[in-house]
C-alpha cells in the first residue's frame, strides 16, 4: 500500500456486510438440521456431509486453479453448496456418487459459468437432480431407522412418506397410512424416512428463523413457496380427501422445508424484486404440487426450484418495479 | 416400368405445381424494394446471429441502406464483409491510405507516477471522471483498456499500465478513437515509424514532475527537422504526418526519449 | 378433450421438442440472444409447425398413401413445406408488411428446419389424425417456444457470465441447455 | 404543540452509521482569514460564472468576481478584499477543473461600497427579491447547488403552494445544518417567510430527521407569528430523507414525476443553509462569501463546524481544526454516502462544501467489485425503485441502451445500493458512467 | 419472365429425374424392406415359441374380443397344438408404449416373453427387456399367480425404481393371456397339421 | 495434393461438429451409442458425397435462381434412398436411428457443403469434400457417442460383437438421456477449443471458439429467392 490517498466513487461508507458473512449466516442456519441429521442418520450424516463439503471445496479450487482464477472458496459459497447437496442425498448413497454429485454441482453447473454470483441454476440442486437421474436406484433407496421406529407410518418400509403416497395412488389404492396429530408430529420433528437433511422440519425451521432474522433471506420466497403448496394440496384435499392428504403433510413431508427455506432463497438463482420472488415462490410451489400429484417422481421440489432458476431471469424482466414517480406502463419491460 | 413413371410423374409434378406456383407469386405479389437491401444481404454472412442488433441479416441489410446503419456491426463477418460493404456502398471510396491506430503516450507505470490509488471500476471513462484519473499527468494513458475493450481484432494490448497497438492488426476501424476520453488515440499511416508518444499540452516543469518520458517542449526535435515535420503545437511537440520524415536525429536529440520508432 | 390436453402436455412439457427430442436445435442456439428477436422466431415457429402439420397431413393421407407412394414422404414434404412457407412470405409481405416485419425473417431460417420436417414425419410415426396432427404441430411448436424462450431469458445472464475462454459461445450455451433439460426431466411421467 | 410526524414513506433507505456526535455539540466556529482563497467559477448547477478580474485587481468583500454565464448560473463575490493573484483553470472538489481566482487577502476584509439592508423586505415587490438573491450569487448550500434565484421565479403558470425548509441533513457525520438550526432558527424562518412571499407560497414545513430532537424543538419554538400555515416535520431517520423527491413525498405525499422538478407537484424545497443565506443577503444586503462547513471524521483532531470564507483550501480548514491524527488514506468533500473523494486537501470550499470527511484507513470500505450475486439488496433499498444489480451489470457490458431502458438516468447516486451491496461492487460509480454515456448518446443524436 | 419459366422447367426436370431414381430404388429394396419387417416378427415369434415347426404366421388366428381384434399366433408340431404367440401393447408404460411378444403353452402358462419396442428409461425401466425379469413370467398361468407387482401385493417382483414399467409389461402379459384362456374353444379343434377351421 | 487437403480437412481444421458447429440436432439425438452415431455418420456420408458429386457435376446446367430448390430436391433423393436401403438391410439400425434419417434432408452440412464448396468445384474434388466432411462429422458422432455410452452404459458395443466394458462402474444414465446430449457436447466442444487453443498459441496466433453456429454456408434459408 502506497502513502497515497484513496481515491474512489461515493459512497464512501458501507453497510459492512459481505457475501462471505452472508454464506456464514447460511452455514450456522443449517447446523440444526445437520445436527438432527447425524443424530437421526448417524455415521452415514457425517460420511456425506464431510464427502460433499470436500469434494465441493476441493473441486472448486481445483476448476478455479486449472481456469487460472483465484482460488474463491474463502467466499464459503462451496460449503454450502456442498452441506445442501449432502442434507438432499439418501443416507445409504455410496461415497463416491456423492463426489461425482459435488463435482458436477460445482464444475458444471457453477464455474463453467465463471463461479459464483453467474451460475443460471442452484448447483446443489443440479447435481442433486443430476445424481437422481443418473442413479436412480440409488438415490431413491431409503434405509431403515436407526432410533426408534416411528408410530403410524410403516416402520418396516423403506420408503418415504411421499414416496408410499405416489405408489398407493398410482397402483389405485387407499392412502397406505392415516395423517393424525402424532404423525404430524412425527414429520415435524423427523421422524420419517428421506435424505438426511430434510427430515426434520423442526430443525429446518428455527435455521430458516435465523436466517430471516439476520435478513439474508426474506419472508417473500418461503413464504408464497409454503402457503401456494398450502393451498394446492388444500383444494385437493376438499375434493377428495380419499386419494390426497392434508395441506400440513405435504408441508411438512419431503424436501418441502428444506427447498422453501434454503435453495428456493440461494440469492443468486432467485428473483430480485419482491414481486418477483413471490412469483418465483408460488411458481415453485405449483409445480411442486404437480409432480407430487402428477408426476413420475414422488417429490418434487428440486425440479421445482430447477424449474425456476431457469425462468428467473425473465422474473426478473417482468416484475421490474416502476421508477418512483415514473408512470404506469409496462411499454419498457418487454 | 409403371411404378416408376406414376412415382415420375408425381414428383415432377410437385415440383412443377410448387415453382409454378412460387414463379406466379413471385410476379403478381412482389414488393418493390431497393435492390441494393439484398446486395448487402448477400454479402453479409448470413448467420442471422442478432450480434449486429437487428432480427438478423436481411434487417441489418435494411437498416444499413434504409437508416444508414453504421457498416461495421457485423462481428462474424469481419474485414472482408466491411471491406465488401465499404466498396458497394462507396462510403471509403477514394483508395485511402492505409491507416492504423496509434496510442500517444509512452508513460507507462514506471515513468508517469500516480496521484491518488485509485479505486474503483477498471474503465477509463469510470477512472477519468473521479478526481481526473489518477494519472499525475492529466494527459497520460490511464491504462484500464477501454480501448482495448472495443477493439475488434484484438489488436491493442495493455503493457505496463497503458495501451498500445499492434500495427499489423489494427484493422482501422478506429472504435479505440472514440473510446478513449483523453483522446489520445490518433489514426495514423501505417508507414509511418516516428512517432511523439506524448499528449501533454502541459508547460515543461509540469510535464517533467508528472512524467519521466513526456515531451517538456524543448523544441529540439524541431529544429533537426527542416520542412517543420514535427512542430510546436503550444508545448508539445507533433508529427505532421503530412510531411514525410525519416531521420533518427529526432529521436536522438530528444532529451526525454518520447520520440520513438516503432 | 383430455386426450388433446395431455396431447398438448406431453409436447410442451414432458417430450419437449428441444430438450428432449433435440428437434430445432440451430433456431434454439442461434436466436436466442435477445428477447425480442425470440418472441418473433417463436410466432414465425409457431405458424409455420402448425401450418406443416396442416399441409402435410392431406398430402401423406390423401396423396401418397392412395397411390403407393409412401416412400417419397421426404422429398414431397419437404418441397411442399418449403414452397407453401415461400408463398405465405411472399404474400405476407405484399398484403401484411408490418407482421412480415415482425416475423418475415425467420420464416425461410425455419422452412427446412428439422422440427418443421420432424413434426410431419411423427404425424405420420405416431398416426395421427388430421385434427391430432395439427394440434400436436400446434404443441410442439408452443414446446419449442416455451424453451427458447426460457433459454433466452438464461441466455441474457449467460452472455453476461464469465466462463473460461475455451467455453465461451456455443459450448456455455449446450451446459446451459443441458442443465434446463435437466430441469424438464421433472415432467417425466406426467403424461404416459 | 409538537412538530409533526410525517407519514408517507417513500421506497428503499437505508440506516448507515450517523457519526454525528463527532461535531454535533461544536458551536459554529469562524475562521480567521487564510493566506489565500481559491474562488471557483463553478460553484453551482449550471455553467461557471465568467471570471470579470484579472491578475493584480484588486478587490473588496462582496466585489463581483465572476458573473453569471446565463440564467442557470450564479454571480460569485471575493469573500475578503485583497489583490487578484492568478485566475487559471484548476481542478474542483469533483474532478473537472473550472477557473479560479486566487486572492492574496489583505487582512482588512473590507466590504465593498453599496451594502444595502433592507430590513422591510416585506414591501419588496416579488421581482425585488428574487434580484437581490440573484444578486447574492445564492446556489444552492446542500450539495447540488441550483441557483436559488432561478428556484424562487417559476414559470407564471405554475402555481407553488408549498415551500419546504430541508433541514433532514441525512448524510452521515455532517452537522451544519443542525447547527444552523440550533444557532440561527429566527433568521432561518425570517428567510423562509422571505421565499415563501417571493413564491407565493401560504404553507411552510421545515423537515427535520426525527434523530435531531433539539433542532427540531429550536424550529418549533422560533416559528413566527405572521408564518401562515407553518409546522416542523419530524421524518424518520433515514438516509436519503435529504434527498428532494423522497422528501417531498415524506412531506406531502405528492410524487414528483420521474425526470421532473418539484416544481410541477407545487412544492419549492430550499436547504436550511440556503435559506439563511437568502436572508442574509435580503435583509443585510450582504452576497454569499462564507458558509459553515462540518470539518470532522476519524483523523481531525477537533472536529468542529466551520464558518469559513468560500475559497479556503480544505489544507487551511484542517489546520484550523487541530490537523490531523495518524495517516489519511481518505479525504472526502461532503459527506460519505455522496461526496468527492479528494487526492489531496488542495481544494478549497465552494457554495456547496457542506462537509469536510478525512477518515482513517480503518474507516475506509475498499470496492473489490466481485461478481453481482443478485441478493437483491440494491434493488430493495433504491429510493427509486431502480435495479442497480442489472444496471451494473449492463454498464459493465457497455450496453448503454439496456441501461436507459432500465431507467439509468433516474439515479440520483445516493449511494444506498453501493453501501448495501455485499459483493462490494462500485454500483455507483457504473450509474455515473452510464449517465454520462446515455448524455453524450442523447446528443449526439 | 423468362427466368420464372426457366426455374419451372427446371425444378420439373430435376423432380421428375428424382422421382424415377427412387422408384428404381424402392423397387431394388422393397423385398428386402419386406422381408426384414416380417423377420423381425417372425423372430420373435421363434423366440417365444421355440418348438414349433409350422409357421405361425400364416396359422395366425384373430379374435375379436370388445371390439378390439387380437391376433395369436398358432404353434403347432407333429404332435398338434403347441400353443400360441401374441403380441400385446400397454400404454402405461413410463416413456410411452411397450410391446411384447408372449408365447403361451397350450394348457395356458406363459413359455416365454419377449419385449418388442419400449420407450423406458435406459438402465432403469429399460430392464423390462432383460432377462431376470422376463423370466419370471415364465411357468405362471391365469389361475396360480396374483398377477401384479410384488409392490401392490402380487407375485411379480418389479425392477427396483421401476415399477411403472414392471407394472405395464405384468399387464400387457395378463391382458392377453386373459384372453387366451378365456377362449379355449377357439384353439381347441386344432389339429397337428392342417389349417385351423 | 490439393485432393488430400480437401480430403483431411473435416477431420479437424474444419470438423463439422467441433469447429463449425453445425448438424446439430442428429449431433445430440442419436449419439446415445457408438453404433448409432456410425450409422448416422455413415448414412449422412453417403448422401453428402452423392450430392455433392451430383451438385458439382450439375453445376452448371442449374440457373442460380433455381440452384437451392434444386440442391434440396437432389439431396432428399439421396435421403430417402439411404432410408430405403437401411430399411431393408440394417433393419434395427434404422429403427433406432428412426426419424433422424428423413431429417439428414434438412441437416445444415450436406446443403452447406453443396451450396458452398461442390456449386463451385470439380467433381473430384467436391467428392473429396463430401468425404473429408462426412468421415468429420461421423469421427464427431463416434467421439460424442463413444464419450456418452462408456459413461451412461458403462460399456462400448459395436454390432453385438465387439464390447468394452467399465467394470465395477455404475452406468450415468444421465449421459445416454438429453440432457447428457447437451452437457456431453458442451464440455467437449470447450475440450476442443481448449486444444486448439494450445496449439494456436504454440502457432503464436489467436484463437477464438465458436461464438454462434457456423451457418453461414448453409444457405437453405434462401429457398426458392
Amino acid at each position: 500500500m502506497s502513502d497515497l490517498t484513496i481515491v474512489s466513487s461515493s459512497p464512501h461508507a458501507h453497510s459492512g456486510t459481505s457475501v462471505q458473512r452472508i454464506m456464514l449466516d447460511v452455514i450456522v442456519a443449517m447446523l440444526p438440521a445437520l445436527a438432527a441429521a447425524i443424530y437421526f442418520f448417524g455415521w452415514d450424516a457425517v460420511r456425506l456431509v464431510s464427502a460433499c463439503v470436500l469434494a465441493c471445496v476441493a473441486a472448486e479450487a481445483v476448476a478455479r486453479k486449472w481456469m487460472g482464477r483465484d482460488l474463491g472458496v474463502y467466499d464459503l459459497s462451496a460449503v454450502i453448496t456442498g452441506m445442501l447437496l449432502a442434507f438432499n442425498l439418501p443416507p445409504s448413497l455410496p461415497t463416491w456418487m456423492a463426489v461425482v454429485g459435488s463435482v458436477f454441482a460445482i464444475v458444471i453447473a457453477k464455474q463453467l459459468f465463471g463461479g459464483i454470483g453467474y451460475n443460471p441454476f442452484n448447483p446443489a440442486l443440479a447435481g442433486r437432480v443430476m445424481l437422481l437421474i443418473s442413479f436412480p436406484v440409488f438415490m431413491t433407496s431409503w434405509s431403515q431407522w436407526v432410533i426408534p421406529a416411528p408410530i403410524g407410518i410403516d416402520a418396516v418400509t423403506t420408503a418415504t412418506p411421499l414416496g408410499l403416497v405416489k405408489t398407493a395412488v398410482l397402483s389405485g389404492g387407499a392412502l397406505p397410512f392415516t395423517f393424525n396429530s402424532s404423525t404430524a408430529l412425527q414429520l415435524f420433528l423427523g421422524n420419517q424416512n428421506g435424505c438426511i437433511g430434510e427430515v426434520s422440519a423442526a430443525a429446518l425451521l428455527l435455521g430458516g428463523l435465523y436466517l430471516l432474522w439476520r435478513r439474508c433471506i426474506s419472508w417473500h420466497i418461503p413464504g408464497a413457496y409454503l402457503g401456494t403448496v398450502a393451498i394446492f394440496s388444500g383444494i385437493l384435499w376438499l375434493l377428495n380427501p380419499e386419494q390426497n392428504l392434508s395441506p400440513l403433510f405435504h408441508v411438512l413431508a419431503g424436501g418441502l422445508m428444506l427447498g422453501a427455506l434454503f435453495m428456493a432463497t440461494d440469492m443468486v438463482t432467485s428473483p430480485v424484486t419482491k414481486r418477483g420472488m413471490l412469483v418465483f415462490g408460488a411458481g415453485c410451489g405449483v409445480l411442486t404440487m404437480l409432480i407430487r400429484k402428477w408426476g413420475g417422481y414422488p417429490e418434487g421440489v428440486s425440479f421445482a426450484i430447477i424449474l425456476m432458476n431457469a425462468i428467473t431471469p425473465l422474473i426478473n424482466r417482468a416484475t421490474r418495479p416502476r421508477v418512483f414517480g415514473g408512470v404506469k406502463s409496462g411499454k419498457k419491460t418487454s | 416400368m409403371t411404378p416408376i413413371l406414376a412415382t415420375s410423374l408425381t414428383i415432377g409434378g410437385a415440383g412443377l405445381a410448387c415453382s409454378g406456383l412460387l414463379a406466379l407469386a413471385a410476379r403478381f405479389l412482389s414488393v418493390e424494394e431497393d435492390p441494393r437491401v439484398e446486395e448487402v444481404t448477400n454479402i453479409l454472412p448470413g448467420a442471422n446471429c442478432g450480434g449486429c442488433g437487428f432480427a438478423g441479416c436481411a434487417n441489418y441489410a435494411e437498416a444499413i441502406i434504409v437508416d444508414n446503419a453504421a457498416i461495421n456491426l457485423c462481428a462474424p463477418g469481419g474485414a472482408d464483409v466491411l471491406k465488401s460493404l465499404a466498396d458497394m456502398l462507396g462510403q471509403t471510396a477514394q483508395a485511402a491510405e492505409h491507416k492504423v491506430a496509434i496510442v500517444l503516450c509512452n508513460g507507462d507505470t514506471a515513468n508517469a507516477p500516480r496521484k491518488f490509488e485509485y479505486n474503483g471500476v477498471a474503465d477509463c471513462h469510470a477512472a477519468h471522471a473521479i478526481g481526473g484519473g489518477d494519472k499525475l499527468c492529466s494527459y497520460g494513458c490511464l491504462g484500464y483498456a477501454s480501448c482495448a475493450r472495443v477493439c475488434p481484432v484484438g489488436a491493442i494490448e495493455m503493457t505496463g499500465g497503458i495501451a498500445k497497438v499492434h500495427p499489423d492488426l489494427c484493422i482501422s476501424c478506429t472504435a479505440c478513437v472514440k473510446a478513449c476520453p483523453r483522446q489520445l488515440i490518433k489514426m495514423v499511416p501505417s508507414a509511418r515509424t516516428i512517432h511523439v508518444l506524448c499528449s501533454s499540452k502541459d508547460k515543461g516543469p509540469a510535464v517533467k514532475k508528472a512524467c519521466k518520458v513526456g515531451c517538456i517542449g524543448c523544441t529540439l526535435c524541431t529544429k533537426q527537422v527542416d520542412d517543420e515535420q514535427i512542430k510546436m503545437e503550444g508545448f508539445l511537440a507533433v508529427v505532421d504526418y503530412a510531411k514525410p520524415l525519416d531521420s533518427d536525429a529526432p529521436i536522438e536529440k530528444c532529451p526525454t526519449h518520447c520520440i520513438v520508432r516503432t | 378433450m383430455t386426450e388433446y390436453v395431455l396431447l398438448i402436455i406431453g409436447a410442451v412439457l414432458v417430450n419437449n421438442f428441444v430438450l428432449t427430442r433435440f428437434l430445432g436445435i440451430c433456431p434454439f442456439l442461434g436466436v436466442s440472444k435477445k428477447l425480442p428477436t425470440a418472441l418473433g422466431m417463436c410466432g414465425a415457429v409457431v405458424f409455420v409447425m402448425t401450418a406443416a402439420a396442416l399441409v402435410t397431413w392431406p398430402l401423406q393421407h390423401l396423396v401418397l398413401e392412395p397411390l403407393g407412394l409412401a416412400y417419397l414422404q421426404t422429398i414431397a414434404f419437404i418441397l411442399v413445406i418449403a414452397s407453401f412457407v415461400q408463398l405465405v412470405d411472399i404474400a405476407m409481405k405484399k398484403f401484411v408488411p408490418p407482421l412480415h416485419a415482425a416475423l418475415g425473417i425467420f420464416l425461410p431460417l425455419i422452412t427446412t428446419n428439422c422440427a418443421v420436417l420432424g413434426v410431419s414425419v411423427l404425424n405420420v410415426q405416431l398416426q395421427y389424425g388430421f385434427l391430432k396432427a395439427v394440434v400436436f404441430g400446434f404443441a410442439a411448436s408452443l414446446g419449442f417456444s416455451l424453451a427458447l424462450i426460457i433459454f433466452t431469458g438464461l441466455r441474457e445472464k449467460i452472455d453476461r457470465a464469465n466462463p473460461p475462454k475455451a467455453f465461451q459461445g456455443v459450448a456455455i450455451a449446450l451446459v446451459t441447455a443441458g442443465l434446463l433439460s435437466l430441469a424438464f426431466m421433472g415432467f417425466a411421467g406426467l403424461v404416459k | 404543540m409538537g412538530a409533526t410526524i410525517a407519514t408517507f414513506r417513500s421506497p428503499g433507505g437505508i440506516h448507515p452509521a450517523y457519526h454525528k456526535d463527532l461535531a454535533a455539540e461544536q458551536a459554529i466556529r469562524e475562521m480567521p482569514l487564510p493566506s489565500a482563497l481559491i474562488v471557483s467559477m463553478s460553484q453551482h448547477l449550471g455553467k461557471p460564472a465568467i471570471p470579470t478580474v484579472k491578475k493584480g485587481d484588486s478587490v473588496l468583500r462582496g466585489q463581483v468576481i465572476g458573473s453569471p454565464a446565463g440564467f442557470i448560473s450564479a454571480a460569485v463575490h471575493a469573500p475578503t478584499s485583497g489583490t487578484v493573484k492568478l485566475v487559471a483553470a484548476t481542478p474542483t472538489a469533483s474532478g473537472p477543473r473550472a477557473d479560479a481566482i486566487t486572492i492574496d487577502p489583505d487582512g482588512e476584509d473590507t466590504w465593498i461600497d453599496g451594502i444595502t439592508p433592507c430590513p422591510d423586505w416585506r414591501q419588496l415587490e416579488k421581482a425585488d427579491i428574487v434580484n437581490r438573491i440573484a444578486a447574492g450569487g445564492i446556489s444552492g448550500m446542500g450539495g447540488a447547488g441550483f441557483p436559488t434565484h432561478v428556484k424562487v421565479s417559476p414559470p407564471p403558470e405554475t402555481l407553488i403552494d408549498t415551500l419546504i425548509l430541508n433541514g433532514a441533513e441525512c448524510e452521515p457525520y455532517l452537522t451544519a445544518d443542525y447547527r444552523l438550526m440550533l444557532e440561527h432558527a429566527a433568521q432561518i424562518w425570517e428567510g423562509a417567510l422571505i421565499i415563501a412571499r417571493a413564491l407565493d407560497a401560504h404553507t411552510i414545513r421545515v423537515a427535520i430527521e426525527d434523530n435531531k430532537p433539539a433542532a427540531i424543538a429550536a424550529m418549533q419554538a422560533a416559528i413566527p407569528a405572521e408564518a401562515g400555515d407553518a409546522a416542523v416535520v419530524a421524518l424518520k431517520t433515514e438516509y436519503p430523507q435529504g434527498a428532494e423527491k423522497q422528501q417531498i413525498f415524506a412531506v406531502t405525499g405528492r410524487t414528483v414525476p420521474a425526470g421532473g422538478l418539484p416544481l410541477s407537484v407545487g412544492v419549492v424545497v430550499e436547504n436550511v443553509g440556503t435559506t439563511l443565506a437568502v436572508w442574509d443577503a435580503v435583509v443585510n444586503g450582504r452576497p454569499l462569501t462564507e458558509r459553515v462547513t462540518t470539518v470532522t471524521g476519524g483523523s481531525i483532531v477537533q472536529p468542529a463546524n466551520v464558518r469559513a470564507r468560500l475559497g479556503t483550501t480544505y489544507a487551511d480548514l484542517v489546520a484550523f481544526c487541530g490537523g490531523t491524527t495518524g495517516p489519511v488514506a481518505k479525504i472526502i468533500s461532503g459527506g460519505p454516502m455522496m461526496g468527492f473523494a479528494q487526492a489531496d486537501t488542495s481544494v478549497a470550499t465552494t457554495k456547496t462544501t457542506s462537509g469536510l470527511l478525512l477518515l482513517g484507513p480503518d474507516a475506509v470500505h475498499a470496492y473489490e467489485s466481485q461478481p453481482c450475486v443478485s441478493c437483491g439488496r440494491c434493488v430493495g433499498v433504491c429510493p427509486m425503485n431502480l435495479m442497480p444489480n442489472e444496471l451494473s451489470q449492463f454498464l459493465e457490458a457497455e450496453d448503454y441502451e439496456a441501461a436507459e431502458a432500465y431507467n439509468v438516468m433516474d439515479c440520483m447516486e445516493c449511494g444506498c445500493c453501493a453501501f448495501e451491496c455485499p459483493a462490494h461492487r462500485p454500483l455507483v460509480q457504473h450509474m455515473r458512467r452510464g449517465k454520462a454515456q446515455v448524455m453524450l448518446n442523447r446528443r449526439k443524436q | 419472365m423468362k427466368e420464372s419459366i426457366k426455374l419451372v422447367v427446371v425444378l420439373t426436370i430435376i423432380c421428375t429425374i428424382a422421382g424415377a431414381l427412387l422408384a428404381v430404388v424402392k423397387d431394388v429394396t422393397s423385398e428386402s424392406m419386406q422381408a426384414a419387417a416380417q423377420k423381425e416378427k417372425n423372430d420373435a415369434i421363434k423366440k417365444v415359441l421355440p418348438t414349433c415347426d409350422n409357421d405361425p404366421v400364416a396359422d395366425a388366428i384373430a379374435l375379436d374380443v370388445n371390439g378390439i381384434v387380437w391376433t395369436f399366433f398358432v404353434a403347432r408340431d407333429s404332435n398338434g397344438f403347441l400353443g400360441a404367440a401374441f403380441e400385446s401393447t400397454s400404454s402405461k408404460g413410463y416413456g410411452g408404449d411397450i410391446a411384447i411378444m408372449v408365447g403361451v403353452n397350450a394348457n395356458g402358462t406363459v413359455q416365454a416373453v419377449e419385449v418388442l419396442s419400449h420407450k423406458e428409461t435406459p438402465g432403469l425401466g429399460a430392464w423390462i427387456s432383460g432377462e431376470a425379469f422376463r423370466s419370471q413370467f415364465v411357468g405362471r398361468s391365469i389361475a396360480d399367480t396374483s398377477w401384479a407387482v410384488a409392490k401392490d401385493g402380487g407375485d411379480i417382483d418389479q425392477i427396483t425404481a421401476a415399477t411403472i414399467s414392471s407394472r405395464a409389461v405384468t399387464e400387457a402379459v395378463k391382458a392377453g393371456l386373459d384372453i387366451y384362456t378365456a377362449h379355449p374353444k377357439s384353439f381347441s379343434h386344432i389339429s397337428a397339421k392342417g389349417a385351423p377351421q | 495434393m490439393k485432393f488430400w487437403k480437401e480430403l483431411v480437412k473435416g477431420l479437424w481444421k474444419e470438423n463439422p461438429i467441433f469447429r463449425l458447429v453445425l448438424g446439430m440436432c442428429p449431433a445430440l439425438a442419436v449419439t446415445t451409442s457408438v453404433e448409432n452415431s456410425l450409422g448416422m455418420g455413415l448414412a449422412a456420408t453417403f448422401v453428402l458425397i452423392c450430392s455433392n458429386a451430383v451438385t458439382s457435376l450439375l453445376r452448371n446446367l442449374i440457373p442460380a435462381k433455381v440452384r437451392i430448390p434444386c440442391f434440396i430436391v437432389v439431396i432428399a433423393t439421396f435421403v430417402t434412398i439411404v432410408d430405403m436401403l437401411m430399411d431393408g438391410f440394417a433393419h434395427e439400425l434404422h429403427k433406432s436411428l428412426g426419424i433422424f434419417i428423413p431429417l439428414i434432408v434438412v441437416n445444415c452440412i450436406i446443403l452447406g457443403r453443396a451450396e458452398a464448396f461442390a456449386s463451385r468445384h470439380p467433381l473430384w474434388l467436391s467428392i473429396a469434400d463430401g468425404i473429408g466432411m462426412g468421415a468429420g462429422f461421423t469421427l464427431g458422432l463416434v467421439v460424442l457417442g463413444a464419450t456418452r455410452e462408456l459413461l451412461g452404459a458403462g460399456s462400448i458395443t459395436i454390432w453385438g460383437h465387439l464390447k468394452w466394458t467399465l467394470v465395477g462402474y455404475e452406468p450415468m444414465i444421465l449421459m445416454i438421456l438429453a440432457p447428457g446430449g447437451f452437457i456431453a457436447l458442451g464440455c467437449l466442444l470447450g475440450g476442443m477449443n481448449h486444444l486448439q487453443a494450445r496449439a494456436a498459441k504454440r502457432r503464436g496466433t489467436i484463437f477464438s471458439p465458436p461464438a454462434h453456429l457456423d451457418c453461414r454456408s448453409c444457405t437453405m434459408c434462401t429457398f426458392g429467392k
